[in-house]
């Protein structure tokens, strides 16, 4: 019988390794596996390239990972959230890179790598600073730049119910990133509000169909774990 | 006389048709929603997937899976919808968005805008401001006419990083509303007490006065003594 | 009030014009819009591009309308479908043209012409006949073929559950090429088996916000509008 | 002696290990779900849409909406989903499908497929036979071993048009199992009654013997009297 479920989120993280690329799902809170973060944190890997749209709250989940050193490059489209100041204060000294991209070319990019795609041309940011040493090409009139898919390593996602079989469904504004990054990574682990037996989910509402899914842990939310609300757009 | 931040957010709810699908930036555009006339249907989205967004959530009763691109709490109105990031930036890439309104730094004669790059940022971030801009069929910017240092924010050039080239279609000031249009730019609208040139004096490029250019025609709740910083 | 509803598809279809691109949804039975064609075909528009994935059945439905001679191009992955004689007839006699794509080349030009991207590189076809004369690329060491978003001037598709807003949803393998064609065309029109009042879709099971549709109209399935079963692939 | 179409896709079904996600393509390989063991997991994927496919629909028990690729009237197992084209080719292309079971013409010594071409045929078509043939993880080919005229299908090179260059890894015939690797086509299996030889005699590039290569461990109501064309 095939089982996809593990008792702790230390479980689920135990292989990440130095130097991984991790796609980090959530934008806020919604969304955000702030369980999985904590014991990321624990795990110990260094050197890490973070996917995420912003650069976390404080210092703990996203922010406590970048506050203890362990984060060596942002990929996120707005890390100058209020709440980051783990990552504004290393940035400004120089000690995290940062690749800032488009809200929406950095949720292609990940889609991309999922979809199996090579690239594709975006509208989006054509003729200005992000697109410095981009290529570019004229289409049908517009110019677009060439942006290529964008995968990870591992995903971690949160979602609100899971099965044995790794099939996911999001509540209300959850799905954010979450449904093209777990397409995007060799490995892919979510933390869920409730794991329910195979079946309970209708075949219509599964958002993200277990095929996608390698590991689904069963956690209760806590405060502690999420992101600060303020942490802006 | 000029107006309240409220005011230009007044401004742009009137000129909201019905049935038309909308971005809101944050700062003054948030407040647009609040001024829709009650018997009006728009639909307002947000970045991180959600089409027919409602108020804020009262306290106490906020859903802590459901909030806006800026992090508030919100609501959903009957009719809404939830999805991910790629179809949400489908919307707005792909043009079925019909407005964005934005707040700016600076717009440019030519439609350019620049609002992800303030001076002296050094932390950058550009969130979803450059899709927006690149995407929506119709860019409307809201913001205080000049700098609160008195200098213009409508420029024959913007000196700050852009956003994206020749995108706003309107520009919502506390002076005045002015479009930008293959020709320049076009004054329709000044605010109470103003005249012609006196938007004129705050603005960089020349602007030239529609046939049936005239005062805002304006609640007196949303004038203010002064210019809003 | 917003009322995107309408009485019958023959007001759908009114505005369709001579040399359009109709994207034309469904695989099999399950999504395809068979009475708004029958509509188009009392319409009278000709010269059309039709977007579909096989070619229809019979002399109904799309059938129908090839078989009237209204369809100048076919574009399609899968135009030999057993029931398809109405195309296969015209194609042999050089009446009709044809452009082939993969189906999921299909499917994915669809979307990225809703998405506003100016194309994508893929891996399917490269190095077999139907990359011939395409660009191709070299991305990380595997070969990729240059594909153009394809744009439809109007979109027809069958959902399950509608409401004035336009939003839709789907039953079971109802989904396919609808979700991405509503997306690419500029004006949409969807027939639906029931009309729901607005609130009584739940926002986690629309599949198309309203946003994509301009018009929906509540119709009575007839059998006889159907394509037949034995399509094949 | 040979094995029956039946036989081949038994073969085929006892080699998808549990967990697998698996695409049967129409002909021999839609067999294999019925073969699977009962006790192992194995989730069935359509193109138009579907994981976790079961069997057939019983007739009368007809879900107009729920069809497979082959357009028959199909039923979902408990933990099935449904999504859109995009999502199901995204499947495919992305290399998250582990298996596709495909019929084909010819197959080269380098793993090159030919499925989707017939000689003579005059509408083309594809489908999704391209997409699965570039995109799955493992391909595998499921085909009679040689033509009705008792030519190779396995050949130094293929004569039909490709649906994908070097894409197999596995080949199941009535005669044979044949590994397809770097080194060559490698024999892991012949049919009961047959030996190395047989089969090297119906195909036309080299074939390497596997050190464990051996005569098929099949039931004997898998077995054919002669060669299924």
């Amino acid at each position: 019988m095939v089982n996809k479920t593990l008792a702790t989120c230390r479980e689920a993280v135990a292989n990440v390794f130095d130097g991984a690329t991790i796609l980090l799902g959530g934008f806020g809170d919604p969304g955000l596996p702030g369980q999985m973060l904590e014991a990321l944190r624990e795990q110990g890997a260094k050197d890490l390239t973070m996917v995420h749209n912003g650069s976390g709250g404080g210092t703990h989940a996203l922010g406590g990972l970048i506050h203890d050193g362990r984060v060596r490059k942002l990929i996120a489209s707005f890390p100058n959230n209020p709440g980051g100041t783990s990552f504004q204060e290393l940035y400004l000294k120089g000690q995290i890179e940062l690749e800032l991209v488009p809200q929406g070319t950095l949720a292609e990019r990940i889609r991309a790598a999922g979809a199996g795609l090579g690239g594709f041309f975006t509208p989006t940011a054509a003729g200005t600073e992000l697109a410095k040493g981009k290529e570019t090409r004229v289409i049908d009139g517009r110019e677009y730049v060439f942006e290529k898919p964008l995968h990870g390593d591992f995903a971690f996602v949160r979602a609100y119910r899971g099965d044995r079989l790794g099939n996911l469904s999001y509540r209300m504004a959850m799905r954010n990133f979450n449904v093209p990054m777990v397409t995007a990574a060799k490995f892919v682990a979510a933390e869920v509000d409730e794991l329910v037996p195979v079946g309970d989910l209708d075949p219509e509402d599964v958002h993200t169909p277990g095929i996608f899914v390698d590991r689904v842990v069963e956690v209760v939310r806590h405060p502690k774990y999420l992101e600060i609300t303020t942490e802006g757009r | 006389m000029s107006l309240t931040r409220e005011g230009i957010a007044y401004l742009v709810a009137c000129d909201l048709p019905e049935g038309s699908y909308v971005n809101l930036g944050i700062g003054i555009p948030t407040l647009v929603s609040g001024f829709v006339p009650r018997d009006r249907e728009v639909f307002f989205h947000s970045e991180n997937g959600i089409l027919g967004m409602g108020p804020l959530a009262e306290p106490g009763h906020e859903d802590p899976d459901l909030i806006n691109a800026g992090k508030q709490y919100v609501t959903l109105l009957p009719g809404a919808s939830v999805f991910d990031h790629p179809t949400s930036f489908s919307m707005i890439r792909g043009g079925h968005i019909n407005y964005a309104v934005l707040g700016a730094l600076e717009v440019a004669a030519n439609g350019d805008m620049a609002n992800w790059r303030t001076p002296g940022e050094k932390v950058p971030g550009v969130g979803g401001a450059m899709d927006l801009a690149f995407g929506v069929q119709s860019v409307l910017v809201t913001m205080t006419h000049v700098t609160n240092k008195g200098k213009p924010k409508i420029l024959n050039k913007c000196s700050l990083p852009l956003t994206a080239p020749r995108c706003v279609k309107r520009i919502y000031t506390d002076m005045a509303v002015v479009d930008v249009t293959l020709e320049g730019l076009i004054l329709r609208e000044f605010a109470p007490g103003l005249d012609p040139a006196a938007v004129q004096k705050h603005t960089e490029p020349p602007l030239r006065i529609a046939p049936d250019c005239r005062e805002m025609d304006i609640p007196a709740r949303f004038h203010a003594a002064q210019l809003t910083p």
